[in-house]
């Protein structure tokens, strides 16, 4: 998660641009307000289990993220923790459990142009174990082309068309901070 | 059981004035809002969402919202409240003010749901 | 010729909320607002709502509000002035969202049209 | 029309009680703002013709009253001014230019329950020459048992069954003051 945060911190600005031609400028903000909350009480109530960190995780993003992001990245991690609790401890089964959760929050689908267009992609590549930062780029850039079904971004339309999801890049930045942390 | 009425909106402003624009027809309904993340940072957040819900003094809850982040925090905090909370998908203002006149005027909550109902937006 | 947006409410606060919602997608549309006779009482005037639209730096305005009598008051503006508006009979807060959106985006006048018929609703 | 403001203040609280069960209890308060200014501005520009008047009762009352009442008296005395104008001076024919501006400006019929259902009686009695205070009294009367379609009252649709309208009231001390000042 720090290092989730650090990246986040670091392409605050991008992500709030990237929020702008389809959206209303706040995905930075509300990333990088729900994440200082997360590691502030990461940092306080020092965790000692993954489920106790999952679940200071899923309560600030909840709670202070502000935007859509914020109940999906919330129902995210509650779904990898409910996934965790039921005995799965793979991350393939755990991101699965995330995903799911965000579809059942929000109701996209693969190709509505949303953060699923990263998260699909990973758990499928975990299936056949390969995961690589490659991967998550492309499946970044491959949102570019889609036109947005769902979120704020589906109010323009097709003028969604051409521009990177928001959410799709800070999952993104989750994943490669995972990545990054694994290899440690 | 009695049936209130729960408004939540990105801004605080909005949800503050359609308290004023309900209270004008409903002065006798429990009427609840909540605007934004602050009263100037715009959002919503499931917390102020469920804290507004467990305060509110009725068991049978009508929801309205207006953009849909706000139904995504509204459906988690239903589904960790005891209460029986039916969110609408109808214009925030138009809905509520139905709602709230109807209410005011003791209709079966039947006959409010087919009003509502023909106020349905895709949102 | 420009188009802009033109907010009428029956409060002075959903007016001013409704603003604020709408800058955050659309920071270069021309939106003005108005809200309630005074910030305090309820309703809406006619010559709010003409001194509005003749201080509006657009031509072309796409009007929104919340209720009946809102709409008459801009109907009589709208005879008195030599701007082309139109008048939606969509969700105030839903519609003039969607609307400022699509125009931040450069989208076509009749495709912002079909949108807002999306949204009709009968008020 | 000072006997009219007179009548306003005097039911001014009467008017917003009619006002509550099937409105937003403002109609007292809404009439009696405006005619406030109205009878000022009458005693500041003191008129010399009843075109001047027309203008004057016109003006105030669209910017005035504030609710929906304030369009159509506005446009019922726009309308009055405009037939009087095109050179008709019976008060038949005058009212009857009323009427047609207030069903232009609300798309009410009779029967909606609305101011209307004074007006269009009041018209009608005119054209018989049997205006009486009684035909007015009855017009509102028979508000009582119609079913809102027009205005704030329409949303609580079968409820505003049994309650006078406010409006059809607030017309109905308008020619009251019309045949009192006739008298006189
Ligand atoms: N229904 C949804 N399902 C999945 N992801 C969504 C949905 N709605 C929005 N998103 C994601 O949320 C991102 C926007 O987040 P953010 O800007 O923080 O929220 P908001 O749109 O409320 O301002 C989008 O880029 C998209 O990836
Ligand atoms: N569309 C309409 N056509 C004719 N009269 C109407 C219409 N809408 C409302 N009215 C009249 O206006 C009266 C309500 O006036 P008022 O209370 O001042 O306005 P508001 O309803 O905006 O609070 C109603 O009693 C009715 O007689
Ligand atoms: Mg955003
Ligand atoms: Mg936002
Ligand atoms: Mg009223
Ligand atoms: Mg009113």
């Amino acid at each position: 998660m720090e290092l989730f945060n650090e990246k986040i911190q670091q392409e605050k600005d991008y992500l709030t641009q990237l929020d702008t031609p389809i959206g209303d400028s706040d995905h930075g903000n509300n990333m990088s307000r729900g994440m200082t909350y997360v590691v502030e009480a990461i940092d306080t109530q020092s965790p000692d289990s993954l489920e106790a960190l999952l679940k200071i995780v899923t309560a600030n993003l909840l709670s202070k993220v502000g935007g859509a992001s914020g109940p999906l990245y919330g129902s995210a991690f509650m779904g990898m923790l409910k996934t965790y609790q039921e005995g799965e401890s793979s991350w393939r089964k755990i991101l699965q459990g995330g995903l799911e959760s965000i579809q059942k929050r929000g109701k996209a689908e693969v190709g509505d142009k949303t953060m699923i267009d990263v998260w699909a992609p990973v758990v499928l590549a975990l299936e056949n174990d390969g995961l690589t930062d490659e991967v998550i780029d492309e499946a970044v850039e491959a949102t570019k082309p889609l036109k947005a079904k769902k979120g704020r971004a589906s109010y323009v339309g097709e003028r969604s068309i051409g521009h990177i999801d928001p959410g799709a890049y800070s999952s993104a930045l989750l994943f490669h901070a995972m990545l990054e942390a694994e290899a440690e | 059981m009695t049936t209130g009425i729960i408004i939540v909106s990105h801004v605080y402003e909005i949800a503050k004035g359609i308290n004023r624009l309900l209270q004008e027809v409903a002065s006798d309904v429990n009427i609840e809002v909540v605007g934004g993340i602050s009263e100037v940072e715009i959002g919503t957040s499931f917390d102020n969402i469920l804290q507004l819900i467990e305060q509110h003094p009725s068991d049978n809850l009508l929801a309205f919202y207006d953009l849909g982040s706000a139904k995504m925090n509204l459906e988690m905090a239903r589904e960790l409240s005891e209460k029986s909370i039916t969110i609408y998908d109808v214009p925030i203002v138009e809905g509520s003010y139905t709602a709230a006149a109807l209410l005011q005027a003791d209709v079966a909550n039947n006959v409010i749901e087919q009003q509502l109902k023909e106020l349905h937006i895709y949102k």
